[in-house]
């Protein structure tokens, strides 16, 4: 049902989405509300909400008519912080944005910046920066295949399994960076800390078993009867209304167009690897579940390429580049890359001062949740949290 | 079939049970704290102050670059003065909030002397969050020879840098 | 990508060289947006990016009648970034900048019943810059509560005075802890 | 009863022990933390739920969805201005005996972010923290350290009449006001009746 890297769905077509559609907002006076609707609000606090989210939710019996999400109850002000510090001090902070993946958000900001100032990156940093970027989108990409499976009702085993896979990768985050989830790792021209012979034999070894470990998991549930009951058809995204609503990422994968900023922008030194990209027919969740679960195994692709191809020595620094007092030239950059959740994209600006003017952050999930009541209307109250689920959000990200 | 999903699901959870007593790759539960999972040398929790031979002689020359660049500003550094109020290449106070601390590491990558690294303690359990969270220089104060037993290869390092800059320094007044 | 046909079927719009972006006056903005969408040249689907910024009012030099520089007040203004990007046609991007007149009453139109993925990203931009899109079927408050009145992203925002306790203060911390101590001391007298 | 003679009499084959240590004992190995998540601690924390921490070794595993059900809150992660007052109210619906680890630098005093308009400095301003943890995050095994330190704290308690337990006075309900998002800040922005700071170390006139 999946077809990998088949030619580009979209090619030759304006992805034009109709205009803005009543359909989504309709609106119910207060009578009607009392008479036949019942209005709840799931969150903050709801076991099932990725951290703290709040959907107000209507509900026709059980079939969802109106579902607005309400943002803002992990807004830590980050791009007002990053405004009033250094440039290098925002590093840390960008771990903070989407937890899971500190890497890809490292990456993502330093490459913006190295773009603005103008620094040049060594061959050897560019190695491991896409070693480390794969390994994110693993721990990503199967953490949420868990907390997924958590949602629909499987409580504990995959996400056991995910979290046992997660801290395999972790331990090699810990031993080369220092910290398990805040990595701290990129720097401007470069990267921290060397890769030493041990941990490139451990990431071997991950290239060499996570097939085998997703192919257990995928024996456990991709097959089963319940999940493919529910998850199958629910929370469809038509591909015209993803583009159009700026949905990025696997989720637009899912819906069928192939966008991938690894083959599109070729930032870094992605033009060097072959990886398929895995695009979904249907754009259910089920697409979206599958579309990782298959990205994970290019990503395992691409991590045996760059650990074959990555050399022996060389410089993982720009000596040229400055970390304290650097000071761009007055100018703005919008850069951007795929984050395991999506484009991810920092728009700077600099007036030549030691902090950046403008700091903005294009966090893919909060985007990608646009259309999150289009695919809810009409679908029951129980599938609303596994559509929310397959949409893969990380709050620190939605709020910053 | 009706059913075989379940005997597969099952199939893959005995497998893991019995390979955890073969494979190193189905992870075992680290049974702290009897046995604690080893720190890797890298690992960074909160900062430290070195000092080569007395506790009162610190590296550090209260130069405030750390206190600057330190992006939640939880350091607070007062540089020592003699009887006439001349400064004198000591800190009178070094504290650092734990509790603000995010341990990012910026202060010990700014720090041109090498005087403030990172611990490997992450245990400080305390139900005073002021004065049982805020760490002074003497809380803070750590030998050389502990930071060579927490990291063997970058104290190494730093020992033969900071040696040559002395034989540097040295060799001009001769 | 033409840009030169792009440029001469508008000619109201601006080519800023430094940001390499297009100023685009406001009463314009859905006419290029539309255009930009369904030229088949361009074919920018996907609105990526918005952003606010704000501008304070600054001095500047200018030379005068008499040919000599004169220092003059340039009025701040609040900004609205587009970044265009094509999925179908894979190119971009297209950046569009929009200025409102001054900072008091703020009003841009609302891009999106042209592009859905505006939605939240112009009610952000309503609740942290203050900006109204006019045309925007649901513009509240986003990240903060409803009840709350300022707009806090920008420039000239004074965040709350909440320093009861802090343990290791300098430079501007220390003078707000400062500042918090002296309005208690002036509170309690 | 002193030590001397309960050997004593456990050598006879008579096994004495108090009401207390039994209350304790049963109350500290049964610690059920509410499911509750705020950022990026809570990751940290659903780790060492996870098989390779497991905290079930300390009967910490059941993780309740419902506040009414659960003895134990983690605080895991930034509580912003916006979330303060749904955490006030859910603490106040826990049940009691109850207690509150504040996991993480944001839960303890804002942390990196305490700079910010929209960030509480610590939790601590409106429910009372039992156990502060530092960190950013801080490791699965400092957690299972605040939670040990809990029980020891537990195994202190005493049901004399010389200190009592908080949950044994029937005037003290536990309940603290929930706060109000005001025009610019919380109102209050602290509850005058758990919020005591210590004097600065440093003066600030």
């Amino acid at each position: 049902m999946l077809d990998l890297g088949g030619a580009n769905a979209a090619d030759g077509e304006i992805l034009d989405a109709p205009l803005y559609g009543p359909r989504s907002y309709r609106v119910f006076g207060d009578d009607a509300l009392a008479k036949h609707f019942l209005e709840i609000s799931m969150g903050p606090h709801h076991p099932s909400t990725h951290g703290v989210f709040r959907m107000d939710v209507v509900l026709d019996g059980e079939t969802v008519v109106r579902l607005k999400p309400v943002f803002g109850y992990l807004h830590r002000n980050h791009e007002k912080l990053a405004e009033t510090m250094s440039w290098l001090a925002a590093i840390p902070y960008t771990d903070r944005l989407d937890y899971f993946c500190s890497m890809t958000n490292n990456w993502a900001y330093v490459l913006a910046v190295e773009k603005l100032a103008g620094i040049a990156v060594p061959e050897r940093a560019e190695y491991i920066r896409v070693i480390v970027g794969e390994l994110t989108r693993l721990v990503n990409h199967i953490c949420l295949a868990g907390f997924l499976l958590a949602d629909l009702g499987a409580l504990g085993t995959p996400l056991l399994y995910a979290f046992r896979e997660r801290e395999k990768i972790l331990d090699i985050f810990e031993e080369i960076s220092g910290a398990r989830m805040m990595c701290n790792y990129m720097r401007f021209g470069g990267v921290r800390v060397d890769l030493s012979p041990e941990a490139l034999q451990k990431i071997h070894r991950i290239a060499e078993r996570f097939p085998f470990f997703l192919d257990e998991f995928e024996a456990l549930v991709s097959r089963n009867e319940i999940l493919l009951s529910r998850c199958q058809g629910v929370g469809v995204l038509p591909r015209h209304l993803a583009v159009n609503a700026g949905v990025t990422g696997p989720m637009l994968r899912a819906s069928g167009v192939d966008y991938d900023l690894r083959k599109v922008d070729r930032y870094g030194i992605y033009d060097r690897f072959e990886f398929r990209v895995p695009l979904g027919e249907h754009g259910d969740v089920y697409d979206r579940y599958m579309v990782r679960i298959l990205e994970m195994r290019e990503s395992v692709a691409i991590l045996r390429q760059a650990l074959a191809q990555i050399p022996e020595k060389g410089e993982i620094m720009n000596p040229q580049a400055k970390l304290r007092n650097l000071r761009p030239k007055p100018g703005e950059i919008y850069s951007r890359i795929e984050s395991p959740k999506g484009e991810l994209g920092f728009y700077l600006i600099s007036d030549g001062g030691p902090c950046p003017y403008r700091y903005r952050v294009r966090p893919p999930s909060f985007i990608n949740l646009t259309v999150l009541e289009d695919m809810c209307l009409g679908q029951k109250i129980a599938d609303v949290i596994v559509i929310f689920g397959s949409v893969d959000i990380v709050l620190g990200e939605v709020d910053r | 079939m009706f059913g075989l999903e379940l005997l597969r699901g099952l199939a893959v959870t005995a497998r893991n049970l019995i390979g955890s007593y073969f494979s190193g790759d189905r992870m075992v539960t680290v049974q702290y704290p009897e046995a604690a999972r080893p720190t890797p040398e890298n690992f960074r929790n909160f900062p430290f102050l070195v000092y080569d031979e007395r506790p009162e002689e610190l590296r550090c020359v209260a130069c405030k670059i750390c206190e600057k660049e330190c992006p939640p500003q939880c350091i607070y550094i007062e540089q020592r003065r003699d009887e006439k109020g001349r400064p004198i290449k000591q800190p009178e106070v070094f504290d650092i909030d734990l509790a603000v601390c995010m341990s990012c590491a910026i202060c010990v990558e700014v720090c041109p002397f090498d005087a403030i690294k990172m611990d490997h303690q992450f245990d400080h359990p305390t139900d005073n969050r002021f004065s049982g969270l805020l760490a002074d220089k003497w809380k803070l104060a750590r030998s050389n020879q502990y930071y060579h037993s927490i990291r063997p290869a970058e104290a190494a390092e730093v020992d033969a840098r900071l040696a040559a800059e002395a034989a540097k320094k040295a060799k001009p007044a001769k | 990508m033409n840009t030169e046909r792009f440029a001469a079927q508008f000619p109201q719009m601006q080519w800023d060289a430094a940001t390499s972006s297009w100023i685009v006056p406001h009463q314009s903005l859905l006419e290029i947006a539309l255009f930009l969408k369904t030229d088949p040249e361009f074919r920018m689907d996907l609105l990526s990016n918005v952003a606010g910024v704000d501008w304070l009012s600054s001095k500047e030099k200018v030379r005068g009648e008499d040919g000599k520089p004169v220092e003059r007040e340039r009025p701040g203004y609040l900004e609205v970034v587009y970044h265009f990007y094509s999925v179908s046609a894979k190119q971009g991007p297209i950046v569009l900048r929009c200025r409102t007149d001054g900072r008091a009453t703020p009003i841009l139109p609302s891009i999106t019943p042209l592009y859905r993925s505006a939605e939240f990203q112009e009610r952000e931009i309503y609740d942290l810059y203050g900006i109204v899109f006019s045309g925007h079927p649901d513009l509240r408050r986003i990240l903060m509560w409803d009840e709350f009145e300022d707009f806090p992203m920008r420039k000239d925002y004074v965040s709350p005075d909440d320093y009861e306790w802090e343990p290791t203060p300098h430079d501007d911390v220390l003078e707000r802890a400062r500042q918090h101590r002296r309005e208690e001391e002036r509170r309690r007298a | 009863m002193d030590d001397w003679l309960k050997s004593e009499l456990q050598r006879a084959g008579v096994f004495v022990t108090t009401l207390e240590w039994v209350y304790n004992q049963s109350r500290r190995s049964s610690v059920w933390p509410l499911q509750f998540g705020l950022a990026c601690c809570a990751i940290e924390m659903i780790a060492t739920a996870a098989a390779r921490y497991d905290l079930a070794r300390f009967g910490a595993e059941v993780f309740r969805p419902t506040p009414r059900q659960a003895d134990l809150m983690i605080v895991a992660g930034t509580v912003t201005k916006k979330m303060a007052p749904q955490v006030v109210r859910i603490y106040n619906q826990m049940p009691e005996p109850k207690y509150v680890i504040a996991m993480g630098a944001c839960a303890i005093s804002g942390g990196p972010f305490k700079q910010g308009y929209n960030v509480l400095k610590g939790i601590d301003r409106f429910i009372p923290v039992d156990v502060h943890i530092p960190g950013c995050p801080p490791r699965p095994e400092a957690l299972l350290n605040a939670l040990m330190f809990l029980q020891r704290k537990i195994d202190r308690q005493t049901l004399g009449a010389a200190q009592p337990l908080r949950w044994y006075d029937p005037m003290d309900r536990a309940e603290f006001p929930v706060p109000a998002c005001g025009a610019h800040d919380l109102v209050p922005t602290h509850t005058r009746a758990i919020w005591k700071p210590e004097a600065s170390p440093r003066p600030l006139t």
